[in-house]
Formats: structure tokens, C-alpha cells, sequence
């Protein structure tokens, strides 16, 4: 099993949860995080006093599947996220030991 | 839970036992105080009903609206501070704000207003202002003399009103000092300080204008307090900051600011206009009489100063850069702030340049002590650069104006920012050498909610 | 949509009809009705000014802002609440203010100001009180004698002021249960519930003393209600809290509490701040007129024992530990009601006293009853615990102070609360059993804003 | 910083200047000006104080404290519209609201007030009300004619008292479109809009009828302004909502809306509370004076319409799904809108279905405009419709029902919505072509706090 | 040593706490986050208008812990977690190259 | 590729992003999460009932960057975050499998 890993902005979970439903996806888990990449933070000016705005806000989307799935959710992502502009984000891949549904105990592919 | 029964046991014990004695002791004069407080003191009013008497019922209402207006203002301010400062110092500065209400009221009962108000510091401590056991927290009218005391006689409101308006003005002076010391100071080092602030320090300098004293004669003018009250507050504000230095990370090793911004806007947006609605008791309020012209007048100087100051601070940000509703707040009340000494002696132009200039001077001010001093809400550049400007005021537009009156609001102005700073430096100094003014470096960062209150203000619901 | 339209066009077509009903009706009598609002009501004013009529203006105009003073009241009952709860049931626990001060208007229009006032309840039932479809909401003056309602021949305010300071202030009666049931009380039941205790029950314990009943004639004092409407509303708290059991996971297996933190220390300290402020309309304006001695005591005697309340909890609560900002604002709610039912007999020191002791009261009690009864913000503590506190301290303390008046005012707090206990045993019990008192585990896990309302109290913009 | 310090001096010089200017013209007949500010205007008053001149200062009081609590209304809508709007949007809403209140009391000074009331443009454009120089923001009492307009002379308040009181009325105006344009349209276009808007829309369509206009003098009926008020600002944000468009993703492809979730229900319910507490003032102290029978009678109405809307909204969301606590809030301000036309002319059963069918209007209206118009905080339905319903049901409920008068209200909403609509539609199409009125997409997705006000409403502690 | 991260419901949290520090767990990590599986949103009404609410609140604990250890873990939040109903949540079980206490600069299964 | 996730003070934040950007990290995500380790919780008081407060308010901190760089990155943080207070926190490192930059869809080291 691998984890797909995608820092994506904000306005775009919404598509790319319907996106990755429609693709039969079972599941996901959502974070808001702060980060930055190739889109460095702009500078602000709070009461008079510049500050960088290093960090900006993205969600990060976590979708466990199979091996064999497992690209083509990457690639949804890709599809769905990419506007072209920098800040898109970026996907991370690993491995996965074990998957365990709690409910039932269900381990392996069977839990995803 | 032993401890803890003691301790009410015993409370409740010294409670009832001053209370029997005080019922006892109110028996010798009972016939005369329980009449003057319910039947007797009212009775000249249902006697005969006169335009006099329905006009000192007037004014006295709205001395005592006003009273509560000022009230409000407190909830003002610990919005205000808590939203300009990080979330996790939060519960900590509403602490201080509870308590100094709380607190100055009672030591205002206690000392303030006697200090003050029959002016009897001028009478350089004449007995009965310090026989506070008698006259202190008790404020009863227990003989004849006193009884007149609530009615017209006293004044055009009553005893009673006179106390409650002026201890919530007492008690604003200090809270001033909180936002500029925040995140910070040791929460007892400062309920101590501000106790002693409102006990002493600002009856005193009060006394001189408001209690009939030197200033007073000398010609300076201060309507509803741009330098007693708030100039006053700015100067401790400055002073304090000063002796505590600037909270970590607020400047880095080549000295320049850093920003550390709010946690809450819709708290600072609340805060300020409770303040403007309350500045309606402060400055109209403080003409004493619901004189329909003066009053009315005053309520709209107040409000075009406000106006312009907000105007003005919003603009001038917005030209320099984005425009800064903290800036564009913090304007509001710097020509609230500016227009308070001579609220009742502009005119409408007249105001709305001395607001418009405070809102300037605030967003000057509160970029060039940023690069000293860390005031987190900006209190200095309200209260004390626009306290001073407005007092100032007094000579430059309106009806007074002129260089003699000029001259005579400068004395002001420094006779009583000395005496403030002195005051707070050397309590200051000597709370620093004893228990110590500021929180350790630790307990700072982990903030002062974690630290001295053991409480989040924003508890979520999952994680503990 | 469909039968949305039709809900509406229904509605719109019964009020039409009732309306012209209405109009028709009023019609007849039509010269009187509207003479009486508007122009003859106001006829023997502008006819002949006298110092009369005046100090009926003024007497006037002080209950009515008195009664927007306790309008707010609400609001602080609804961010106090809100903040000391969790943020999964903080929608829940606003609608629930929200719709007793709006159905608590409606029904105290209907029914309880008849009950209550006139006294009627005393005559058992007279007709008229009852003859709700004339007498009832409409509360217009349809012939002469209701016509003088609005003047001095009335009261020192009009009928309709009197309505609107009595109506506001039943409300808060039902507000205080509120909190003490939140986080797992449906939502249903306790709108039934809150109804029938506004209409009924506050009304007719009130009316024993205020309507002029036997506890009156017998001598029981209670000036603004610590008694009628505090300990009401906290009896019924603490019987609907014991009725509903503790929130999951307020009780470990051993039977020890565990904490749950409030959501949000700003929104609780704007409620006890606006609860303070809404507080002199309550206390003040129960003087019933602008007596300019009396109700500047009043203020005087609310403002200090508000504050030794908050310094008496504040300082305890940090002996024991940190200095929990919490307590510190239950405690100036409890010195607010603790001086609620002397507050015009009491001297300065006196409510001093009276304050400190509610404040001490307050932080044990929320320990002691923490033990066993899960009370999110201290209803009980503050309401029932100092309501009697204040309600005995009338014995104790001040000018009525004495053995045979203590016995009067234990009298009136045992009826009293007596009568509430039963009424809302009965009420809720009968609700347990019908449709049910308490959501089921998984909804109250879920948070009764998930489960009950569809709706979350912060939504963030990322994540829907 | 260069820059910074010129601007400052720049201004301060300026002020100076002008100050100086003003001081010295003013010498030539200080001795009018200052004493009829100080001494004289309050002279008739003290030297012979009767019935009359008490009775001038009880209404006079009554204005004044009814203006302050309309000025907190625009606390009310700052809280209300950021907290329906996403966090992401909250600094620069609560810009708007401050913004709107200081350049609406400036603007209203310099021209909306005597465009307005002294009725000039009914006299199309007397030299007078343009001379703004001279009359314009000075507003000060010049010679013996205007020292009058301090007096009962003038009316029940003073001169100062009318602008104070009317000036916060007109700001509220301009406060209902923020709402309904949040999160896409440009700082600097809507600024401009609310300027002009409330510098000449209002006042033009006040002055036909609270000017005593030509509606006024056909029969039209509006109390306290639910068509010169809400109507207006309705159908301003209507329009202006229309010209801009949806906000991205309000609507799907289909065209079915979408749901977009306030983002702090608390702030939401402060505001309605802050609102209608600020209404007792708005209807209040539109009788302008403090006749006792009139003002509570208004009171009545006004409490016990808003609490009928709550419910009716409330109840109609609960049955259709769940209780919506953004609909029961909803619902009290459109009763509180709907009996605003005729506050004083209903008994308490008129304004009880009023507020009834507000309430269910409100609800429906919300749903249907959503379908079409994106209004996050239902601007529309609440001032618009319920407007527009409050305005008719003068017409069929209470003392002045009848078809004629129907008639006459009907031309009233007609022709001030018209001009209102053609004045939004021509100001917004410029506002549109030349900088453009909306942000562009980028900006909106980043939230206008990042791209316009670069701040955040919440900031934590730790993530910078 | 590996890396167990369940995502479970927020009331379990103390449970699972308390389970895991009887045995022995030395620490751990808690992040607030949405997410959805079998169990899907459900659709709400706002201001009359229908909306589905796609993400459930739920708390992702990470424990990191000694290979030997990680099954033991795995049972215990299991046995915690699992109510039967749908909605209990997840458990992934990923492996990691190293892991530092940053305090003394320890590393590998010293630093758990 | 390497995962590098830290779990710091949050005070410490700044420091470390500042440390690592000087040293050439083109990029990190943060997210705001609670913990224990050695550090446990303490007790608080609130209303009177004691209770422990078991999680503290911690970041994490996660860098992606290639294996050569994996180390350095690791000691930057170290000598950032560490107080040699017990709190001071961990670091977990993690192989990936696959890393794409959305924006491009370039994928791997160059991808960083
Ligand atoms: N090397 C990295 N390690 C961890 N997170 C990263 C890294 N690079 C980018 N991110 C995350 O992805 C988000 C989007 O990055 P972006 O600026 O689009 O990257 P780039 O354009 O460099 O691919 C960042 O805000 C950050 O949260
Ligand atoms: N495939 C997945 N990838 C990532 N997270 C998942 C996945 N499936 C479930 N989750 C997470 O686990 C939580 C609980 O899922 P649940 O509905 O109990 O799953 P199921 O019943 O399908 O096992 C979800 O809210 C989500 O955060
Ligand atoms: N075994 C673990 N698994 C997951 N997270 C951990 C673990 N140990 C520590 N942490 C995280 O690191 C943070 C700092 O831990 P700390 O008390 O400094 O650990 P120690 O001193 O034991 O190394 C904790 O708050 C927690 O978030």
C-alpha cells in the first residue's frame, strides 16, 4: 500500500475530493498546514513594522490505496491541482507497512 | 477542602461579626441613617415637586448613565488589549482588566476619592481624608450635614453619583498601563502597581486640577482628562515598558522590530467602539449637568474628533502601504483621546482638526516607538502623545485659545507627567528589586496563559 | 418550495385577516384607541408642563433605559455561556438564549405580566387575568381607565414601561438555567420547559411579592430579586441539572470530575462585562423612579459588592493555585446577585461585605457542586447559592437588618424555592418520560451542534 | 520614514494654519461664539428653571442617549457581517463598517445634514445648504439666529442633539450594502460608493420625506425608516450585489448555489443583540422627544415585533430542517426592520404579526434571493423586503390602516426605490468601467485580508 | 523502528492516551484533521441552502516506537478505538530510517 | 528521497525554517500539532477540578530533500531546536518513493 501525500492550495480540496470519489477512492484525511516552496511568503507591513509572511496556507491530503492505484490517484491530483502558477504544491509517495481498518481489524488491501 | 472550608468559615465569621457590629453600632444613629438613605433623603423631592428639584433628578440621571457608559469602557479596553496581543498571553491581560475595575473601585472608595475629590491632598492631609474607617469604604451619609449630601445642595447630582462616576474614571487611568505591559510583566507585580497607580497617584495629580488645586488656580485647562486621565495612563504605560524591555523576539540582534501581530481582530473592532460609546459618558459625562447645549455640544466635538481621527490614521496607512484597521483603530481613539480636554470649547472644525491630527500623529508615533519600545497595543502613542496633543489643543483652536493658555497647559502637561514618572519609576524600581517585574524567559514563551494562569483563552474540543 | 409558499401565504393570510379582524374591531372604539397612543395620552404633557408631568418624563424614561439595561443582560447571559461551554455546542447553547428572551417577551405578554403584576394570581384566578385574547398581548388601552396607564396616574412610568422593564426581566430568569443543562439537553425539551417556567412558574412566585401577595403582606424584602429571580432561576438549574445527569466523561468510574475547559475566555469575560453593565438597569431601575438618592445608592452599593465579589473569588481561587480568571468573573456575578435583594437597605460597607462573602461563596460552591452535579458555568454556584445568600443578608446586614427580618426572608426562600423545585421536577419529569430530557450519547459526542443544529460555531475557510 | 515626517509636519501646519485662521476670524464675534457655547446658551436655563426648559433638557437627554445607541448599531452590523462571512474576509469587512461610520459622520456634517433637514433641496438648491465653507462642518452657532437653535427654540433637543442623533442614523444606511457585497468587491470602490451614498442618496430621498418633502406632504408615512433607512440600503445592496456577480464558487455550473458557512456564529449573535438594543434608540428616538406613553409604547412594539420575527424564523427553519440560529437572527431583525415604518401607530397585537410575517419572509426571501444573488449576510431580505413589508403594513395595520394610506406608502417604496436604484446602478456602472469593481479572482481566492489588508483576523501563536 | 498513525475519533483520544502510557509508550503525537472513509459526510442546511459536509472531525495520533513494540500498539488502539460503528477509524503503519531526540542528539531505538 | 519530520518547539519555528533556508531547503510544511514525550504534561487547575493537561502545543515541521542532504538538514535542526530542556522534541526520518512537483509535474530530485 502507499500513502499518497498532496500539499495542494486550499480552494482546490474541493475539487480534487470530487475528483478522486468519482475514481473510487475510500477515503482521505484532511490537515491544514502552513508551508513554503518555490512561492516564498511576500512581505507585510503590520502597524508600520514590515514582516515576512514566510509560511502560506495550504491543506495537505492524505489518500492511502494500493500499490496498483496508486499513480493514478497522482495523477488526478496532478490534473485537478495544477494551475500553472507556483504554489500548486507538491506530492510525496511512501510506503506503507501495514493498514488496519479498526472497526472490523481488517488489515492490508482489504482495510482500504 | 479543609483549607478551603477554614477560609470561608472565617470570612464569613469577620464578615458577620464587623457587620453586627456595624448594625449595632448604626443603631445609636439608625433613626438618622436609615431615613437619610431611604425615606428622608428622597423626601424633599416627593414633598414638593419643583422645576429644581426635577432638574437636579435630570442631571443626576445622566451623571449616572454616564457613570456606566465610563463602565463600559473597561469591557473596551480588555477587548481591545486581548485582541492586539498573541492568544497565548490572552486570558492573562483579561485577568488584569477584570481586576483593576474591580480593585479600583474599592481602593477608590477606600482613599482616591477623598484624596481627591474634597481636595483634601491640597489640604495636605487634613485628618479626616485619611480617618478612612469611618469615612473610608463607608460613604454613608450618617449626620445631617452628610444627608444634604444627596440632594442639590451637594451638587447638581448626588454624592452617591459623584463616587460612582468618578472611581469608573479612576479606574480607566490604569488600565491604560495593561496593553503596554503585556505578555510580560508578573501578573502580581502589576495588580500591585496599578493598586498603588490608582490609589495614589492619579488622586494626587487629579487633585490638582479637578480638586481644586494649584493647577487648577493657575489656569490649566483639562475638560474631561487628556492629561489627568490619559496622559497620566500613557506615562506609566511608557515608564513600565521601558523598566520591562521589550518582550523576546520582538527585535532582532541588529536592533530592528519585528512584527507581532494581533490574535484577534473582531475583538480590537468590539473594543474600540465600546470605547467610543463610552467616551459619550466620559466626555459628556464630565460637564456634570445634562446642560442640553454644553452636553450635546461635547457629544459631537467627541464624535467628529473620533471620526477624523480614524479617517486620518486609516488614509495615512493605506498611503504607505495597505490600509491597517489597527492603525485606522487606534486613530478613533486618538482623537477621542485629543479632543477629551477641550471636548466642551471647539468648535466642529475646531474638533475635526484635532482629530485629524491626532489620527496622524498616532500612526507616526506608533512606527517610531516601535523602534524602542515594545507597546504592543500602542498605548503610549493614544493615550500620552495624543493626551499631550490634546491638552495642547486647549490653547491652539477653540474658545480659549492663545498663548497664555498655551503656556498654562504646558505647565500641565509636565508638572504632572514628573510627578507620574517619578511615581512610576520608583515603584517600578522597587517592585523589580523585590519580587521582580517580569516573568522568566521560559514561562514568557510557553506564554503567561500556560505560565501564571494555567488556562487556554481558545480550548478546542479534542485535544486536551 | 411548494409547501414553503404555502406555509407563507398561509401565515400571511391569517395575519391579514386577524389584522382587519383587528382593525375592524378597533375601528369602533377607534377615536379612543388612537387618541389614547398618540395624541391625547400625550395631551395633558404638552398641554400644561408642570413639574409634575416633568418628573414623570424623567422617572419614565429612567425605567425604560433600565429596561434596555437588562434587554442586554441576554446577550451577556449568551457569550458567558457560550464561552464557558465547548465549541461543539456553542450554536445550540445561542439559539437557546436567543429564543427565551424572544418567546419570554411573547408569553409574558400573553400571560405572565397578568399573573404577575395586577397581582391576579393573589385574587386566584380572577377573569380577567385570563381573558387573554382581550387583555393579552394586545395590551392596548381600550377605554378610559387604561388610558390613564399611561400617564402618572398609573406609576411613575407608563403601563407600557412597565411591561417592558418586568419583561426583560423575566426572561433572564429562564437564561440562567440555560447553561447549567448545556451540552446535553434537547433542544425541544428545554424550549418547553423554559416556556412554561417563564409563563407560570417566575410569575407566580413573583407575584407573592412583588404582585403584593402573602409574602409581602408578611414581610419578606426582596429589592431587585436574588430570591424571585436568581435562586428561581438556580433552583430550577440545579433540578433540571440533577434530572439530566453529568455531560459523558464529566465523571470518571471513581466517581472524581474531571475538567472541561471552556471554548472561549474573551466571549465569558464580554458577558460577565455586559452582565455588570445590564445590571444597574436591573438593581437601579427597580427603584421604580429616577429618585436621585436612592438609585445613585443602589449603584453605588451593585458596583462594590460586584467588585469585592470578583477581588474575593480572584484572590482565592489564586491561594489555592492560579489565579483563575473564571472565578474571578463568577465571582462579581455572585456579588451582583448576593446585593440584588438589599441593594437600596445596605450601606457602603455593608454591600463591601455582602460582596465578598458571594464571592467566597461562589468559589466554594462551584467545587463542592462540581463533586457531584455537572453545572458547566456555575448557575447554581452563582444564582441559587448567592441568591439566598443575598436574600438572607437583607437579615444581617444594612437598615433592615434583625432577627424577625431573617426570619422573613427565610420564609420567602424556602417557599420559593419549594415551589420551584416542584414545578420543575414535575415539568421535567414529564418531559423525561414523553419526549425525552437528554440526546442520545452518540449526539452529544458528536456535539449538539453537529447533531441538533447542522451547524458549526467557527467554520474555517479551507476545510468545509 | 522621510516621507512619513513630511506628511506629518504637512498636515500639523495645515491644521495649524486653518486653526489660527478660525481662531482669528472667530475673535471679530468670540464674544457670541464662545458664550453661546458656554455661558449664555445654558444661561436661560439657569437663570429660571422651569417646568419648560426641564422638560427641553429630559427630551433633549432622551436624543442624545438614543443617538449613542444608534451609533452602537454599527458595532452590531461590524460583528454581524464578519461573522457570516469567511475568515479569510474579516479584516477587510470590519475596514468597511469603521471606515463607513467615520466618513459617514464627517460627510453628513459637511453636507447630508443640510441637505436633508433643513429641507434644502426641497428648495432645490438654496445657496445656503451648498455654502459649506461656512455652514459646513463648522455647524457652529454664528449669531443670536443659531444661539436660538441651542434652545427649546429650535425643538425638544438642541441643534447639536439633531445632528448627533440624525448623523448615526444616516451611517446605518450605508452599512447595510457592506454586508451584501463582502468578499469581492474593491476597498477603495465600495468606499466610494458609501461616501457618496450616504453624502447624497440618503439624504435627497430623506429630505422628500423627513425633510418635509413632497411624500411627506402627499401622506406618505415612515416612523423611524423602514423605507429612508433599510429599504434604501437594500436596494443599494441589491444592485451593487448584481453588478458584482456571485463570489467564486457560490454557484455551481448548474447554477445551483452553494452553501459558504459563517465563520463565527458568537460574533453573529452579538450583533443582533448589539442591534436590536441599538433599535431602542432607533425607533426610540424617533419620537423625538421623551414623551412617556409614545417612547414606551414604541419600545413595546419594537421588542415585541423583533422577539415575533425571531420565532417565526426560527420555527419555519426548525420545521423545514433544523432550527437555524442565522435565520432566527435573521428573523429578529426583520421584525425589528417591519415595525420600524410605524413603531408608534400599532398596538402590541399588530406589531406581534408584523414581526410574524417579517420573520417568514425573511426566511423564504433568504432561500429565493440565494438562488440568484449572492448576499452572504441576507442584506436583501432582511432591509429590503422587511423594509418594504414594514412600510405597507402602516397601510394595514394599526390606527392608520386603510387603502388611501396604502396607497400613499405604496408610492413611497416606488419612488425612493427608484431613485435609489438608479443612483446605485449609475454610480456602481462608473465605479466598474474606471478602477473597476471587483478584486480580481486571485486576490478573492487568497481572501481580501491577505490581498487587500495584508493581515489576518486570527492570528496563532506559533505559525507566522 | 516504525511509525504507527491512526486516525481515530476525537472522544477516543484520552483513551487511547491513557491505554498506550500503561504500556509503556514514551510519547506521541496529536493533530486535528477531517477526513472520511466508509463513513461519509451527510448532507446540512445553511441559510435554506443544502450542503454536504464531505469531512468528519477526527484526530490523527502518530506513535513512533521500536519495531518489536509496534504489533502491541496496534492491538491496544484497536481494542480502544473500536466502537463498530462506522466511523472508528484507521490505523497506517510506515517504517522509518532513523529517528533523533533532538535534546541529547541520541538516535535510533535509544531515542524512542 | 528523505522525509525529514521534526516535532519542535514552537518558539523555535522561525529559527530553524531561517537555518534551513540559509542552508539552501527550497521548501517545508508546518503543521500545528500536541504532544508528549519525556516532557509530560503538568496538572492544571480550572474552576477547582484538577486535571492534566497531557498534550503540549508543539510544531512539526516537515522538509522533503534528497538522500545526500537528508543528514545536514538533520543536524541544522538539531543544533536549532535544542535547549537541552527535556521538551525540546524529535526527529523522524522517513523514505519516500516518489516525490512530483504539481505545478510541472516533474517528478523526483528534481522535483524538490
Ligand atoms: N521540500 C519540501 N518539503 C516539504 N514541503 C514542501 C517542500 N516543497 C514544497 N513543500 C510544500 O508544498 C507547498 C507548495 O509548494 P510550491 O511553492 O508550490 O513548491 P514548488 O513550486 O517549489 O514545487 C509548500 O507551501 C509546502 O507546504
Ligand atoms: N484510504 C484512506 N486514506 C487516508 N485516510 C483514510 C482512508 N480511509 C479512511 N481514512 C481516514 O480514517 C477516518 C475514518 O475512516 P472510516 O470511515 O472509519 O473508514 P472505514 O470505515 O472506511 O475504515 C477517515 O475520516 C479518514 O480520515
Ligand atoms: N515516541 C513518539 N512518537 C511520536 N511523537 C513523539 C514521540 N516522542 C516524542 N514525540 C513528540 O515529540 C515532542 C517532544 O518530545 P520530548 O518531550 O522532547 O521527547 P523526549 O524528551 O522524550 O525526546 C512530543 O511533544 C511529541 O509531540
Amino acid at each position: 500500500m502507499k500513502k499518497v501525500e498532496a500539499v495542494v492550495r486550499p480552494n482546490k480540496l474541493e475539487d480534487i475530493k470530487d475528483a478522486l470519489t468519482k475514481q473510487g477512492v475510500a477515503g482521505m484525511t484532511v490537515t491544514e498546514v502552513r508551508g513554503f516552496g518555490r512561492q516564498k511568503g511576500h512581505s507585510e507591513t503590520y502597524r508600520g513594522t514590515e514582516y515576512t509572511v514566510d509560511f502560506l496556507p495550504k491543506v495537505k491530503i492524505e489518500v492511502v490505496v494500493s500499490d496498483d492505484k496508486a499513480q493514478s490517484v497522482l495523477d488526478t491530483v496532478i490534473k485537478t491541482a495544477q494551475t500553472g502558477q507556483i504554489g500548486d504544491g507538491k506530492i510525496f509517495v511512501a510506503d506503507l507497512d501495514q493498514i488496519v481498518r479498526i472497526r472490523t481489524g481488517e488489515t492490508g488491501e482489504e482495510a482500504v | 477542602m479543609n483549607t478551603k472550608t477554614r477560609l470561608v468559615v472565617g470570612v464569613c465569621a469577620l464578615g458577620l461579626f464587623l457587620a453586627q457590629g456595624g448594625t449595632i453600632w448604626a443603631q445609636e444613629d439608625s433613626v438618622v441613617e436609615v431615613a437619610a438613605e431611604t425615606e428622608e433623603a428622597s423626601a424633599p423631592i416627593t414633598a414638593e415637586i419643583t422645576a429644581e428639584t426635577v432638574k437636579f433628578m435630570v442631571d443626576n440621571l445622566w451623571i449616572m448613565l454616564a457613570g456606566a457608559l465610563v463602565f463600559i469602557m473597561h469591557l473596551g479596553f480588555a477587548t481591545l488589549e486581548s485582541g492586539l496581543t498573541r492568544p497565548k498571553n490572552t486570558v492573562n491581560i483579561l485577568f488584569k482588566n477584570v481586576m483593576i475595575i474591580c480593585i479600583g473601585l474599592l481602593t477608590y472608595a477606600l482613599i482616591g476619592f477623598h484624596l481627591m475629590y474634597p481636595g483634601e491632598f491640597n489640604g495636605y492631609f487634613a485628618s479626616s481624608a485619611f480617618d478612612i474607617f469611618n469615612n473610608g469604604i463607608t460613604v454613608a451619609p450618617e449626620d445631617a450635614a452628610q444627608t444634604a449630601n444627596l440632594t442639590s445642595a451637594y451638587a447638581d447630582y448626588t454624592w452617591y453619583t459623584d463616587f460612582f462616576f468618578q472611581a469608573m474614571f479612576a479606574a480607566t487611568c490604569a488600565t491604560i498601563v495593561s496593553g503596554a505591559v503585556a505578555g510580560r510583566i508578573q501578573l502580581r507585580s502589576f495588580l500591585i502597581f496599578a493598586t498603588l497607580f490608582v490609589t495614589f497617584c492619579y488622586p494626587i495629580t487629579g487633585s490638582w486640577k479637578w480638586g481644586g488645586g494649584w493647577l487648577d488656580q493657575r489656569g490649566f485647562y483639562d475638560f474631561a482628562g487628556s492629561t489627568l486621565v490619559h496622559s497620566v495612563g500613557g506615562w506609566a504605560a511608557l515608564v513600565l515598558a521601558y523598566l520591562l524591555g521589550a518582550r523576546l523576539g520582538k527585535y532582532n540582534s541588529d536592533g530592528t522590530p519585528n512584527a507581532i501581530p494581533g490574535s484577534n481582530i473582531p475583538l480590537v473592532a468590539i473594543g474600540v467602539f465600546l470605547l467610543w460609546f463610552g467616551w459619550f459618558g466620559f466626555n459628556g459625562g464630565s460637564v456634570l449637568s445634562a446642560d442640553p447645549a454644553l452636553v450635546s455640544l461635547v457629544l459631537v466635538t467627541t464624535s467628529i474628533a473620533a471620526a477624523a481621527g480614524g479617517v486620518a490614521a486609516g488614509l495615512t496607512s493605506w498611503f504607505f502601504g495597505k490600509p491597517d484597521i489597527t492603525m485606522a483603530l487606534n486613530g478613533i481613539l486618538a482623537g477621542l483621546v485629543g479632543i477629551t480636554a477641550g471636548a466642551d470649547q471647539m468648535s466642529i472644525l475646531d474638533s475635526f482638526w484635532i482629530g485629524l491630527i491626532a489620527g496622524v500623529l498616532v500612526y507616526m508615533f506608533v512606527i517610531i516607538i516601535d523602534k524602542k519600545i515594545d507597546d504592543p497595543v500602542g498605548a503610549v502613542s493614544v493615550h500620552l502623545v495624543c493626551g499631550i496633543w490634546g491638552t495642547l489643543a486647549v490653547g491652539i483652536f477653540g474658545a480659549m485659545a492663545g498663548a497664555e493658555q498655551l503656556k498654562h497647559q504646558l505647565v500641565g502637561v509636565v508638572s504632572i507627567g514628573a510627578f507620574t514618572v517619578i511615581f512610576t519609576l520608583v515603584v517600578g524600581i522597587i517592585l523589580d528589586k523585590t519580587i521582580g517585574l517580569r516573568v522568566g524567559a521560559s514561562e514568557e514563551q510557553a506564554g503567561l496563559d500556560r505560565s501564571e494562569m494555567g488556562m487556554e483563552a481558545y480550548a478546542s474540543d479534542s485535544v486536551g
